[in-house]
This record gives structure tokens, C-alpha cells and sequence, in this order.
């Protein structure tokens, strides 16, 4: 056990370090935000790209470095500690493009990756629907082929991340409703430009509308772009999801709340409370900072468990879990420390692209309104527990009410 | 022993419910969620609450208000709560107890002449629309005018402003009993809201899960969200209770009011907030749209719980009390 | 609304009051024991039943008062308020006495119903098995008649209460088992005494043995000691399960834990602490209190609606989720509370009859330890959760994976 | 960066196994709880225990000890709180750190000739069956013989018994510093053993889970019982990673220690607890009787939480050091 670096990580971790601080301006150091600008945040993410700091752990022959989940890990640390915002192509990186190395054709691998890496292309997942959320594999949007061998695509996607910005998406649809729910899938790449996509924001309770729904009307797609083989596109979708859970669960970063900044805010405003109610706030802080140490170091597990070739496992979900919960009790201490102000909101345009950035009050009235959401997108609290106790703990799944309905069955019967 | 709702009541509860549902309006309230500068008050609006008769029900006849308890007026607050209506009754049911014997004031408060909210030194409930400001000085209960400032709100239907006071007028002198009882009696009213609210946010999540199928069946019926919807309606059923019961110390057993008050507050605080958290994760990435009604339940929730004191602040006074500290167990303390 | 007695309420509060002073050393008052000694406890009953104070919601035909639920509740108190311990015969009264009321020959009612009340016979009942707990009508325990029309019982029965003191029981048997499973059943009245029964002590985790198991041995039952029709025992086992609930549940009465002498163990030790950790007692007690304030109204709701002529649905069931967790919540505080001696424990003698009685470390681990069995005892939290959600909210049930089976193929199934 | 166990720590996580499955016996546990008035020690044993090397791992081996870190330690305690093996690491871990330097006692610890518990005022922990007590006067260290008072046990594996010191002879002078970091190390371990105990009760619960049925199917197939399995597996994994974090710091970042160690108490305390509530929860009647183990794990629960400050008092102490009011955080907070 180590926690220091290896000579050959301190190495990298120079490397990186001096390229942040030599490029912060460029890279848009402590402006503390990811969209505020579409071309911007793509400029940003070329240009470290082309540095080498982005794809890390890709294979060189789909435009990355070859490298350690480890340098990876080391890189996102220390654009944390530069406070260098997120890359805008996060979905694309994390999800979309793992799925296109596991079951895309050379053709596709060559056209995609690196320009997805550079940003040249912005990607989207396209897989949540209105009748289909935790239940994924009962979407309904239909792809039907031509007798040219083109898909014809009808239907509509939602809680779309980027689809405003994006160029491609990966798009899972329903090839054969005649079969059991799972095998009628096949997954493509869709062009986001093509005629028939339309992409309207959808409005969270924050405010903001960082999500779309995205619409299909006789949308196109050539059977070059399809992922996989016809009616396997549940299987590939578990790339996905496996890829979505570490981005979201793992790695020991912290989950929609910095507890430093958390710590910071909490110090700076407990002084001012009478005794019994500091007592009271070091209760909850030191609680979620626990919660908050359990999972950085959960993370690092599994870390070093990727690092040694572990596949991103089941595990990673415990991490997802364990992270909302702490973030939940953290901004409710946040806000509730607010005092007086605790009872104003940020009001939806801090949440918007075009804000000048929130203020204090509105840092942690974002955050709190923000986390509902995070309990729910990449799946739910609920959902997570099955996945958990069904293949980590090895308990019994629940009977299923579709078992042998086709997916014709199943809509007919309202599910 | 007779611990339920009369007849009257039940009778008066369907007449408000029949208002507020016709006057209250949940999409006006997410409309003035994004009226930052200029916030409006939401449906129905003090004029229209005031000449219902049910914001001042509990303002002697004689003043031409309704005569009414402050637990018939729980009665009606907790149909407000169901749809979110504003302003809040509070601020009735205070100016009610703090006017008492100031004939004209009440008169012009069940008139509708005098627009007043109560101002606590932080930010003040529906300062958005009342032009006069009850406060206590010392010991002394005063009136004034106010500059009001309003802020982002996080529940637009709560009217809240910053408020600086103008001249002031005293009202009564040496009064910090009454002061303390108004407030006493505001919590009831907020936790009879709060019930109302978080009642509904059940209903709401009930229905949604009989209905939203995943994986063959009704999502009500995987144990997950039927259970965590059950722990919500349990919470509201015992916040019942203690609403119900504080709302009757007020008038029937005042000596119980501060336990009682503290008590339906405190519940009510934790009840509203797991309802409306529990509302928008039942619904599922539908629940944290803006278009949905779940959020705006759940910001009445993280509003009302910190308005006249916070949770842990309510949990402190029960627990003073109940261990003799502080005057007000003689009820709850004595087996009988 | 009104808290305060009716008139006729109060002249009943103060008869009721006045016979237990005048008889509080012969009814225990302050000993705190229930089942000190059998004899003495029957003859406490005895002597409150002839003096109309046991059975008083009962049908005057029944060997009861026909009076009202109020009045009952009020006995119930003001044995409370004078300390006076328990009746023996508690679940006789609360549960196997309205079956029979509800399913027993004229006969029978006649033989049992007055000796139940009088505590002439202590009454005990024998439904859950080892291998049936939540799902009751799983049961094994088998009846067979024989030619002369008798019943021969062989199985197993646990969680027995008082039946190392019980003169019967009612007994939930399985008669058809090629039926499903809740059509099978039959209830009889059974002699505890009789030939074949054998009852052994089962310790709890508390170091008590309140239960027992009973074993039964081809005991002989005669068809008129038969309650209810043949195949019809689930039925007349929901109006003896419906009871318990309400016992169990409602009222007004605290679970498991009186508030008022929690306040005073606080009260009496808070001020030792450090003013930090008194206000962290206060938080604590203060929620706990207010659980237990909640609990309290709404079983005075209930006790209203039953005056009013309700029938005790399901609502009940929350009464005793709520009280469970308050009650678990004030007996953690109260152990807390105990500094250095919370580390220390009962001692199995303390829970045992024989025993002097608890000294006040006692007291409280004494009801710490019964606590997890007391959230599982007349139904699990989790049952108890799902009753309230089918039937008060009108939540669907789970698909029964045994639908549509006998209890023959259960049982091969290995469920 | 590694954060793992080495092959060489697995391997003593499996022979401390091995040798703790054989020896400890939680038939002997249940019977010590009726084992009031001269409660005896449960297995291994010092005696067994010392002579298997793993008590005195962080003993130095010029000491006849075995050179080890207290991580080393720690993966053998968690496997000593699986099967809840008396007497605790603990003691010995703290011996370990109070007599450094001391060659002869050191000596005689390893050797087993010193059976020493140590006492910080309260109730001691495996005071039945020790000698000699290390405890603290003003700055110094001192170690005296003792009367031991043996009391009705919540968990018979404690040996706790309050005891009143002999003539104490002074180990060393001035060492305060020492005195809390061997309660820090002693706090490590403790939750090592709280890690072993919940890993061991959340398979107990899901063994059952996956055998029992109710209704046709497993009752580990009801999301209610699942999910209670999982939230419990959660926590002990993040149990497991502050564990063997708080552990490492002991040896290679002692500035982080303080806080680890905190961490690690405050979330052992909660996680045992949960653990072990939900093994009887979820094994439902039998779950509760004295001849199941459901309750040794319970009570074990029910006493560790109180054992080296409870998990109120740790809590504080992390949020005093991650604010800045007390040293020992100089990892923690350090973005990297």
C-alpha cells in the first residue's frame, strides 16, 4: 500500500501540472465553467488533446496515449487542483466512445475517435425515452430498414446531456418488437445534424436546462453507422452503462460537491453560531466529511484495482450510492448555514450558460436543487441497490412480470 | 375524549378546499419563479383570501373576521398547503393574535384594508405585497411601514423580502407574551400548511406509482418505492396528530401550546421534506423537470422548514421543555 | 375536538381510579412485574374482572361489560398512571377471545370466554412456525381426521407466548394441503394440557424467554373444539391478526418504552454533560419526543374513530412502525446516557421471573436488547409496510411467485 | 499510488483465518454472557493469541514481536472480528505504542509473561485476564497492577471491568503526545475489529437471505430485505477503505493519523450497527433468540460504539481537524 506516487507517476504528474499552470488562461483556470461557451470548451479540450492529457487510458490505434487508468486518474486530479474546468466531451470520452471501440467498425474507429477525443465532434447518449427510464430495454423509438439497407428512425429520446451542442450521439433502438425486450435492440451512430433530429432543451428544477429531448422523424441512418450486430444492441448498450457507472461512481473523486470547498464555507460561517449550534454543525460536517473520506478512498480502490487490470465491476456503483448521499447532507449543511439567506434561492439564471456565475448563496442553492437529479440520472438509488445486491452480494433477482412477453406483448399490456 | 374534526370543520374544509382549488394556481407559482426582479404574489392573493373570509377567520366577529379557532383555521391552512396557495396564513393568524383588542386594525385586517406581515428581524413571509410590518421592540409590539427588498426566491410563493422598517407605532406595550403566543401560533398554522403540502406530495407519488409501469408492472409495487412511500404517509399521519392537537391547545390548553407548537413544527419541517423528496425520486428524471409540480413542493420545503425557527431549533425548545426546563409540559407530562 | 373526559367519562375515570387505590397492593401497583408469579397474576385479573374492569368492550353475552372503547381506554390508563402491572392474559383478551367471539360454537363460547376474562385459564396462540414467519399461511403443522370425526395435530409451533403458562390456545393447522396454501387451513381451540403437547422456553437475544416453542405429537383434538369451518382457518386467523395489529398498535399507549420515564433519566443526567453534549441530547430526546407526542395523537385519533364505531383497518400498522423507531431511538439515547456504565449489560438474570428486577443500567439494556424483536413480533416493519401500502395507499401488490400452486408443490418447491 | 493490500498481507489475512477460525468460538462468547459473577475470558485467549505472534505483530522484533506495521495488524484484527475473538487487538496495539523503548516489557508482553490492558478512567477493555494496567497520570505513562471489578456483560468478548489501580510505577515521562497517538493507533485497530464484525454479520444476512423463503421465493429477492443488505454491504466498504487508509498513516503519515483514526471509529461505530441490526432484522424471529449469533454481533455493536470515545466525540474531532481547529489534516484537505 502506497498512496505516494511511483517515480513514474510523479513524473507524469510534473508534466501535467506544468502544462495546466503554463496554459491555465487558455484553459480557463477558476472561471468554473464547463459550458459557458460551446467553441471555447472545444478549443480547451484540443488543445489538451493534442498535449496528450485527454484519452489517456485509450489504445494509441483509437487516437489515445495507451495509459494507466492511474495517469488518467492523476490528470483529473490535477486539473481539479488547478480548478480547470471539466471537458466538455466527458459523455463522449466516458461513454460514447468505449462503446465505439468495443463493437464499431474500423471505418467508424477511424472516422470517430480522435476527433472525439480533440473535441472536433461533440457526442451524446441517446437512450433514456419518456416510457423507458430504469426500465431501459422497454424503449420504444423504432429503427426499420429500407430496402436500400438505410434505418429509418422514429421516436424521441430524453434527459439527453449535450444533445444542444452535440454532433453524433449513440442512439439505441427497437429493430424487432416481435421478441422478448432485450433482443429487439440495435444501436447506431446517429448524426445530430441530419434532417429529422430536432433537439429541444429540457428545463430541470434547477433552472438550467443541461439535459434535451431529443426527436426523431424519419431520421435517416446508413447501415455503416450501425454498432454491433442487428438485434444486439442491448449488449453493447452494457458497455455503455458499465463505462457510465465508473464515470459517475469512481476514481475517488468527489461527486457533485467539493467537501474542500464545503469545509471552507462551513468554517468561515460557524464561528458566528452560538455554541450549542456549532456542536450541532461539526456533528453533520464531520458525518458527510466521513462520507466523504469512505468514498475518496473507495475510489483510490478501486483505482488501483483498474490499475492492475480489474474490470470495471458492479462495485462501482456502491460508489454512486455512497456519493449522493454524503453530497445530499453536505449541501443541506451548506445551505443551511446560509443563515438568513438560507431562504433565498439562486434564481434559474444563475443556472444558465449566459450567467455571470453564481454567488455564495446561489453556489449552494444550485447544488442542493441540482442533487434530486443526481439521485436519479445514471440510475436510480433504487436501481443501483438491485444491480449491488443482485451481482455483487449474488441475491436472488426479483420475478420478472415481462418474463417471455415480447416487447409487442409488454406495450399492449400498458407497461 | 372526542380527538377528531367536527362536523363544522369537515364542512369547512371542503369550502376552502373548494376555493383554493379554483383560486390557487401551481403553474403561477413556477411562473414567478422566474419573476426575479419584480416577484408577484401567487394566487389567490391576499385580496382574494381575505374577502373568502378564510384568512381571518380566527379575527373576532366583531372586528368582521370569523370568529374562529385557530385550529379551524389550521383546518383551512392545510388545504392552502395542498395547492401551494399564497401568501401564507401565517401571517394571519399572527397579525390575529398580535392586533387583539385593536379594534380597528382588525377590522381593517378582515376589511382588507390592512395588508401586514409580521417582520422577525431576517427575511420576512409575503414582505411581497403587504404595505405595513408588525414587530417587536423590546417589549413592545409595533406597526410600521417598510422598504421591501425582494431576492430569488426559492419558493416564489412565499412572498419572502428583506425589509427595512420605517417608523413604527406601538401597538401594545410589555407584550412578549403575546408575542411569544403569536408565534406559537403561527408555527401551527405553518405546520398545518406543511401538512397539506406534504399530504398532497403523497397523493402525488401514490398515483404516479399505481400508474408508471417498469419491467411489467406498476413501479408501486416493487417494495423500493411502495415502502419509501409508506414511510412518507406514516410521517404525515403522525404530523396530523400533532397539528391537530397543538391547533387545539391554542384556544382549549394554552399552557401545552409552546410544546405542542414546537412539536407540529419540528414534524412538519422533517414530514414536508421526505415527502417532496420522496415525490420527485418516485417520479424519476420526469420528477426534476421544471415543467413537473414535484420541485415545487419541494421548495416549499426547503423554505418552510427554516421560517419561524429551524428544525433543530424546535427539536431544542420540545426537548426543554419535556425535560422542565422551559414552562409548557403540563399536558404531555402528566399520564392521566 | 375535546381532550377532556365527558362527563360520563370522567365519573368512569374516577370509579376506575378509586377501585385501584383502594386495591393497589393487591394488583402489584409499582412492582413493575407482570409474570412474577402465575398465581398471583391470575388472581389480579380475576379481581379486576369481577370488580368490570377487563373485557369492557366485550358483549355483555361474551362475559364482557358491552361498553365502550373509550372506557376501556380509559382503564387502560389509569392502570398505567397506577403502575399497576399488566394483565396476564393479555393476548387472550386482545386477540384469542374475539376469535372465538367471532368464530366459536355457542358452546364454546360459553366453556372459554368467561374463565379467559377471569384468568381462570391463560390463553396463548399458535400460529407461526420455524419455517412460516412473514408468510404465515405457509404453516405445516398438520390435522387429520380420523374416523371418529377427531383431529390429530403433529408439528411445530415457536414464538409462543405464555404457553409455558397457557391453559389453551388457538391453533392454526393445515388440514388440506392440496389446496393453495390459504385454503387449507383450520383453526381449532386446543388443551395445552393435554397429552402430546410439549412446550420448551425459547431464549431471546434479551436473555428472557418470554416465547416457547410447542411441539405437538399427534395430540387429539375433538371436532367441537373446531373454530370456524373446515378449510376456512385463514379466515378466522385475519380477525385474530386484525386484533393484534390494534393491541399492538394503537390506543395512545407507548411501545415498548414510556416517554415520561425516559425524560426523567434524561432530565436527571443531561445536566453532567458537557454543554456540548447536552445540546446534542436535547436534539436527540427532542426528536425522539416528538415521535413519541406524534404516536400518542395518532392513537387517540384512532381510539375516536373506534368510539365512532370504525372497525380497526390497517391504520393501525403505522402506529407501530412509528412507535418502533421512536422507541428505538429513546432506548439508544437512554443507554447512551448511562456514561460508563452503558458499556455494561443486563445480565441474563435480570430478565428472567425469578429475578429481583432490574437495577436502572438494567432497565434500559433490558429494553434495548427487546427491542429488534419487538420491530419483528406481530408483523415485520416490512410486512407491515407493505399492508399499509396495498391497503390504505391502494398500492399494487407483488406478483406471488406461488400463485396458482397447491402448498404441496410449495413445500416440494422448497419454499 | 497502491491502495491494496500486499501479497504479503493477504497472506496474513489468511493464516490470522485460519488460526482464529479454529480458535475463537462463538458458542464460548454466548456462554461467557451467563458467565456473571466470574466472567471468564472468551478464545483464543491471551495465551493462545500471544503465542500465534499475532497479538504482538507491531512489537519490534529485537523485542521478540514481529516487526510489523500497524496495518499488519489491522488485517489480522479484521479477521479477529469476524468471528469476534477475545481479547481485542487493541490492547495489545496500544501496549505496543506505550512501552516502545521499553525492551523488557516489550519483551515480556511478546513473550506473554505481561498480560496488560490499559486504562483510560471508565470501564477497561480485557481488564479480566490482565495483570498489569498501563494508564495516564497527568503527562506520564505509568503501569500498576489493579483490582479488577468484573460487571454483567453486554459482550462477554469485552472483558470490561471497572478497575482500581495499584501503585503505579512511572514508564515514562512527558510522553502526552505518545498516550494519544497510542490511542489513536488503538482506535485504528478497534475499528479493524468493527470492520471484520459487520463484513461477517452482512454475510451472515445474506446467506440467510438467499435460503429462507417467504412466499413462494427468497426473501433476499424482496427489494426491502435487499436493499437493506446492500446499504449495510456500502458502508462496510467504505468502512473497509478508512480502515486500511487510517491504518497506513500510522506508519507513513503519522500527521494524518489523528484524523484517519477519528474516521475510522466514527464509521466503524455506525456501520457495525448497522450491520448487525440488519442480520436480525433480516433473519426475522430466529434472528433474535439467544441460541442464534445474530445477537453477538449486536451486542458486540452496541459496546465498541462506546469503546475509545464514542462516535459523537469522533465526529466532533474530524470536523475540529477538516475546519482547522485541530491539527491532522494535512492530507486529508490537500488537493493533490
Amino acid at each position: 500500500m502506497d498512496f505516494d506516487d511511483t517515480p513514474d507517476e510523479a513524473a507524469w504528474r510534473a508534466e501535467v501540472r506544468a502544462f495546466l499552470a503554463d496554459h491555465k488562461d487558455e484553459l480557463g483556470a477558476r472561471t468554473g465553467r464547463r459550458d459557458l461557451d460551446d467553441e471555447t470548451s472545444r478549443r480547451r479540450q484540443a488543445l489538451l488533446y493534442d498535449a496528450g492529457y485527454v484519452g489517456v487510458t485509450w489504445p494509441v490505434e483509437a487516437g489515445g496515449r495507451g495509459g494507466t487508468p492511474m495517469q488518467q486518474a492523476i490528470v483529473d486530479q490535477e486539473m481539479a487542483r488547478a480548478a480547470i474546468p471539466g471537458l466538455i466531451n466527458l459523455i463522449g470520452i466516458g461513454m460514447c466512445g468505449p462503446t465505439v471501440i468495443g463493437h464499431g467498425s474500423q471505418d467508424q474507429k477511424d472516422r470517430y475517435l480522435k476527433r472525439l477525443l480533440r473535441a472536433d465532434d461533440v457526442w451524446c447518449q441517446l437512450f433514456s425515452e419518456p416510457a423507458s427510464g430504469s426500465d431501459l430495454a422497454a424503449l420504444r423509438t423504432r429503427a426499420v430498414q429500407d430496402e436500400q439497407g438505410d434505418w429509418h428512425i422514429t421516436g424521441q429520446k430524453v434527459w439527453t446531456t449535450l444533445a444542444h451542442l452535440a454532433d453524433y450521439g449513440i442512439l439505441l433502438t427497437r429493430t424487432d418488437p416481435d421478441v422478448a425486450k432485450h433482443r429487439g435492440l440495435t444501436m447506431f451512430v446517429v448524426d445530430l445534424k441530419a434532417p429529422g433530429v430536432s433537439v429541444r432543451p429540457l428545463r430541470q428544477m434547477t433552472g438550467g436546462a443541461e439535459f434535451n429531448e431529443v426527436f426523431f422523424d424519419d431520421v435517416v441512418i446508413p447501415d455503416s453507422e450501425r454498432l454491433g450486430e442487428v438485434g444486439e444492441g442491448w449488449r453493447v448498450a452494457l458497455t455503455t452503462l458499465m463505462s457510465e457507472r465508473l464515470t459517475l461512481g469512481g476514481g475517488g473523486g468527489d461527486i457533485g460537491m467539493n467537501v474542500e470547498r464545503v469545509a471552507e464555507h462551513v468554517g468561515g460561517r460557524i464561528g458566528a453560531l452560538p455554541p450549542d449550534r456549532q456542536a450541532l454543525v461539526r456533528q453533520d460536517f464531520g458525518r458527510a466529511y466521513v462520507a466523504t473520506l469512505g468514498m475518496r478512498y473507495t475510489g483510490y480502490r478501486l483505482l488501483t484495482a483498474l490499475s492492475k487490470g480489474s474490470l470495471p465491476g458492479p462495485e462501482a456503483s456502491a460508489g454512486k450510492l455512497a456519493g449522493t448521499r454524503a453530497a445530499l447532507e453536505l449541501a443541506d449543511l451548506a445551505v443551511r448555514l446560509l443563515g438568513d439567506d438560507a431562504v433565498y434561492g439562486a434564481g434559474p439564471d444563475s443556472a444558465r450558460p449566459d450567467s455571470a456565475g453564481p454567488d455564495e448563496t446561489a453556489t449552494w442553492q444550485l447544488l442542493q436543487a441540482g442533487l434530486p437529479g443526481m439521485a436519479i440520472a445514471g440510475g436510480t438509488n433504487e436501481v443501483l441497490r438491485n444491480i449491488i445486491g443482485e451481482r455483487v452480494l449474488g441475491l436472488p433477482p426479483e420475478p420478472r412480470a415481462d418474463k417471455g412477453m415480447t416487447f409487442r406483448e409488454l406495450a399492449a399490456a400498458g407497461a | 375524549m372526542d380527538f377528531d374534526l367536527s362536523a363544522e370543520q369537515r364542512d369547512l374544509a371542503a369550502a376552502a378546499a373548494d376555493f383554493l382549488g379554483a383560486g390557487a394556481d401551481l403553474a403561477a407559482v413556477r411562473a414567478a419563479l422566474d419573476d426575479i426582479e419584480t416577484p408577484l404574489p401567487v394566487p389567490p392573493g391576499r385580496k382574494g383570501l381575505v374577502e373568502s373570509g378564510f384568512a381571518t377567520i380566527t379575527v373576532p366577529e366583531a372586528s368582521g373576521g370569523g370568529g374562529g379557532t385557530v385550529l379551524d383555521l389550521a383546518v383551512v391552512a392545510e388545504q392552502a398547503g395542498r395547492v401551494l396557495a399564497g401568501p401564507s396564513l401565517v401571517g394571519y393568524a399572527r397579525a390575529a393574535e398580535l392586533l387583539s383588542g385593536d379594534q380597528a386594525r382588525l377590522a381593517a385586517l378582515a376589511d382588507g384594508s390592512l395588508a401586514v406581515a409580521v417582520h422577525d428581524g431576517g427575511p420576512v413571509l409575503d414582505a411581497v405585497g403587504a404595505d405595513q410590518f408588525l414587530a417587536r421592540v423590546g417589549d413592545d409590539i409595533v406597526i410600521a411601514a417598510g422598504t421591501v427588498s425582494p431576492r430569488a426566491a426559492i419558493d416564489a410563493s412565499r412572498g419572502l423580502a428583506d425589509v427595512a422598517l420605517g417608523d413604527a407605532e406601538v401597538v401594545l406595550s410589555d407584550a412578549a407574551e403575546r408575542w411569544r403566543r403569536a408565534e406559537q401560533v403561527g408555527r401551527v398554522v405553518l405546520a398545518a400548511e406543511g401538512l397539506g403540502a406534504a399530504a398532497r406530495a403523497v397523493e402525488l407519488g401514490v398515483a404516479y406509482a399505481k400508474e408508471r409501469h417498469a419491467f411489467g408492472r406498476p413501479i408501486g409495487s416493487y417494495q423500493a418505492v411502495k415502502h419509501a412511500l409508506v414511510d412518507a404517509y406514516v410521517e404525515v399521519e403522525q404530523l396530523r396528530s400533532l397539528v391537530w392537537w397543538a391547533a387545539w391547545t391554542a384556544e382549549e390548553e394554552p399552557a401545552a401550546l409552546p410544546l405542542a407548537s414546537a412539536a407540529a413544527k419540528a414534524a412538519a419541517a422533517s414530514a414536508l421534506e421526505r415527502a417532496a423528496e420522496t415525490l420527485i425520486q418516485v417520479h424519476g428524471g420526469i420528477g426534476f423537470t421544471w415543467e413537473h409540480d414535484a420541485h415545487l413542493y419541494w421548495r416549499r420545503a426547503k423554505v418552510d422548514r427554516l421560517l419561524l425557527g429551524d428544525e433543530a431549533g424546535a427539536l431544542d425548545e420540545v426537548a426543554r421543555i419535556a425535560l422542565g426546563d422551559l414552562p409548557g409540559a403540563e399536558r404531555a407530562g402528566a399520564e392521566r
